[in-house]
């Protein structure tokens, strides 16, 4: 038995929810993490594709932001960003879209734009970016998120893309052919919509948590699968990749001498 | 046809108070120098569009430059939130600021339109999204063959188009390499241009393929600014100053902090301060 | 997920009877092996879109290949008509051969838009043009922020695109080099694909700036064909035949001498007869 | 005094009209000849560019294709053929729009698609191509073409593009805000619209042409401006780098042992 953290679970359990033919479009921070993770394990041939154009990316270290020069120089090719959201995403050719939320709820819908009215937000968050598009366009769309109250809400503030609507039919309606949030990653456990309703059910608890941790950090009445599984552990071969991964992009980041003194 | 002046003159001739003006850089080649003279030269009123508003536009927002934003994601990428944009959406200062908010796909449309001289794009987006429904430029068309409903968007036609490229040649043309975002159309749909490069020289030779060129015929000022992209990156001259954008966080969480810094490295610095960060990193 | 088989078998696998097929290339990179494929397989009834229909085209249509063709500058460049085009629209020989003209304007946004994966295409276009009055698939529509009425076009999604490239990689990753036409747009817009390349290397090391290089994902079927665009060009590998293309204007007057032609050089060939053009001119 | 023939005549006339800050969409035959012609002569600077997408192109031989390769190889850059249509043409970027014709009428309307009727040709033509665009997104318009009863007619059976319609005011009335053709170059004389009616009026006249001859190869009636003047022979300089550049592209064009063996 090896030891872990619960962001690393979620990271190596993210990661194996990958096929190896996927065609990923892959945000920064957590998704960036998974995908990459795929790529030095199981998934070697995985295509990544970040929205700053850059095709079929094979980085060696994590990018800090959606484009990092090692994106574009290990990348296949590299090519607009109008090209990028119109032949690309539009175009169908990505199988899965990895998105975050600074809100979700129980079917999948994200907010990413503000806490609060929008016209007089509370808080004014970054904003969706190509998060409206990729939630509706990709094959599919999995989530990664540390789970929280304050995360995983009743009702979001507003809908920046579309999961599930309110349940069964209404991407159908909206003219969505595609699947959306199939699968949600947490720090606690694996969560994928009950096909009946929709909503968002546990079928895969972490090794150690509890129930009631889960529902402690979940805004919703939460539900189970009839056969919940426990999540296998990560593999030595998983954490050490994670963790090389990981400290590899700390070195790298890190720029000594630089930046402190401003322009 | 493309001048080469000074950036205070390039500026000065391009950009008038109230303008709309465009900022590109997916991450990479900012125009953070080009930004700061537009602070120094005190423009009011304008209106700031960009896919990706970060650092440079936090900048002109806090010094009291803008009168609105047309984005689609304003953060500091892999850091957080702007704060400066913070403050003035949510408590409008130094001054009231309008937004006018899209998504990526909506802008990449939007400027892709502008370059192809149409006013108005079309693409499949905003299915269940709420953004539609609180920005009224949001609009949507049926497909005349297949009856399918469409989201369209204005073109972005900036006034000004203002970005940083690699390289001018003695004619003028302009070479940008590695991510190349969206400068191309930002350039091309505007009314006027300016672009500052890391260096003017006497061919192109030894492109790779992921380049544009822009011919001068389609440019109206270039000048060298050595740096000129810094805490952004430029690709084969120096790396992104990850540590500057994590500094910036802290500089401007504060109004007082952020003031200073702007008077210290903006009002009274120039052009010039940048050419110490054009040293391949 | 590109397959690297035979040209017979990727046709076969590919190509149905009655298929839409777009064999693009603007000039350069003519698929003129695939072609001559397709003639041997004896499919029937096919659509062939092309902006430029040339020699293969007139091939295919003197062959009996064709029930309708989609183009927008129909003839032999630098030479005059294209004889076989010409006596199937003018005489209805070998058959009847219906025309869906375009202007090039909007077939190239036509096959943008399938790229896109957008149902139709907006451009401004054929004002004052009486193709509009001739061709029902041209519609218009009205821009909804300007009133401005802007012409527009189905988009091209073929079932199948047949192009040639310059290269293979190992992963069956396509690149195109020199003037690229629209073959992107075409690939990426049909349902399924066929990419005919002078040689599989093992990278793609030193491209220049002209390149568009397609994942091998966007591919199903890879053949290397050297010589595969003769008498058209591969940029990097051997200039245009244009001898052959004069020559062709007299074998392709008279039905009897184009068909003992076809008999000799198609039906009686196969691709590794392209071999010998593949020398530098 | 120099020797010259007439076609001569019409491609240094045609040059003679092109500035030298000029960017202009090029077709292949005497349009390409009278830029390339400019270029090695009063222009050097001039742009032109091809609609096969290569943008500021030096082509030291006259191209036999609208893609030969020599274009790219001597090109600024190349882009692909949508955003050749897209950016370049329709973003109103070229100044100088080259037509020539199969007919052409009196108001600069031009029918290259066929003769007789549309759906029952007694001549299939090649198409309109890039003109249909060309003739309204470019600045103006020059037309280079020999003239003929058979070319110059009083009706053409198809307008494939557009000229001035009708007479004065048709542009505007379908959109149109560019100039269209200002300028009609022949081997006989060159023609400009009358400001007044828009129909194309003789303004200078080849040396040693006569009027008679201009009306036996125009199928309308001749009109003439009040100032007639005689159009300027071709200079040394200028008929020496069209005789050059033709016999550099003849010598070119000429790959011995080839095509014959044909596949």
């Amino acid at each position: 038995m090896v030891d872990y953290t619960p962001a690393e679970m979620m990271s190596v359990t993210a990661s194996r929810a990958v096929r190896k033919d996927d065609v990923c479009f892959v945000g920064i921070g957590l998704p960036s993490e998974a995908c990459n993770l795929a790529r030095l394990t199981h998934a070697p041939d995985l295509t990544l594709i970040y929205e700053s154009g850059t095709l079929a990316t094979k980085p060696t270290v994590l990018p800090l932001s959606i484009g990092d020069g090692e994106l574009c120089e290990t990348a296949l090719t590299t090519v607009s960003v109008p090209e990028m959201f119109r032949y690309w995403l539009q175009g169908g050719r990505i199988t899965v879209g990895f998105l975050g939320a600074a809100q979700l709820d129980r079917f999948g819908n994200i907010n990413t734009t503000v806490v609060g009215d929008y016209a007089n937000p509370k808080v004014r968050l970054p904003g969706g970016g190509g998060a409206p598009e990729i939630a509706t366009s990709c094959g599919e769309i999995f989530i990664v998120m540390r789970q929280s109250r304050r995360g995983f809400v009743d009702k979001i503030d507003f809908v920046t893309s579309l999961g599930h609507g309110a349940g069964p039919g209404d991407r159908a309606r909206l003219g969505v052919t595609t699947k959306g949030p199939t699968r949600l990653m947490t720090d606690l456990c694996v969560m994928e919509p009950d096909p009946e309703t929709m909503e968002f059910t546990v079928t895969s608890i972490h090794p150690g948590v509890s129930r009631a941790e889960i529902e402690e950090n979940t805004g919703w009445t939460v539900r189970y699968a009839s056969d919940v599984t426990e999540t296998p552990e990560p593999t030595r071969t998983e954490l050490d990749a994670l963790r090389d991964l990981k400290a590899r992009t700390e070195r790298a980041h890190r720029v000594p001498g630089k930046g402190e003194a401003a322009e | 046809m493309s001048e080469v002046v000074t950036l205070d003159q390039a500026v000065e001739a391009a950009l008038r108070d109230g303008d709309m003006v465009a900022m590109e850089g997916f991450t990479h080649l900012i125009p953070h120098a080009a930004g700061h003279e537009v602070i120094r030269q005190g423009r009011k009123g304008l209106t700031l569009v960009r896919m990706t508003p970060d650092i440079v536009y936090d900048q002109l927002i806090g010094a009291g430059c803008a009168a609105k934003v047309v984005f689609s994601w304003g953060g500091n990428p892999g850091v957080g939130s702007l704060h400066r944009f913070r403050d003035a959406v949510q408590q409008g200062w130094p001054g009231p600021l309008e937004i006018e908010e899209h998504s990526h796909a909506a802008m990449a449309n939007a400027y892709d339109a502008g370059a192809a001289g149409l006013p108005f794009a079309v693409f499949r987006g905003y299915r269940g999204a709420e953004l539609a429904k609180v920005n009224p430029a949001i609009k949507s068309i049926t497909c005349p063959y297949t009856g399918e409903e469409l989201a369209c968007v204005p073109a972005i036609a900036a006034d000004v188009a203002i970005v940083h490229a690699q390289k001018a040649n003695r004619d003028g043309d302009i070479l940008f390499e590695g991510i190349v975002g969206v400068q191309k159309e930002a350039v091309l749909g505007a009314k006027r241009s300016v672009v500052t490069v890391e260096e003017v020289v006497d061919s192109f030779e030894g492109v790779g393929p992921n380049a544009v060129i822009l011919p001068h015929w389609t440019v109206d000022y270039v000048v060298a600014v050595p740096g000129g992209a810094h805490p952004s990156y430029a690709h084969g001259y120096y790396a992104r100053d990850n540590a500057f954008y994590k500094m910036w966080d802290e500089v401007s969480r504060d109004r007082d902090s952020f003031q200073a810094w702007i008077k210290q490295y903006v009002l009274e610095g120039g052009p010039q301060d940048f050419a110490r960060h054009a040293v391949a990193a």
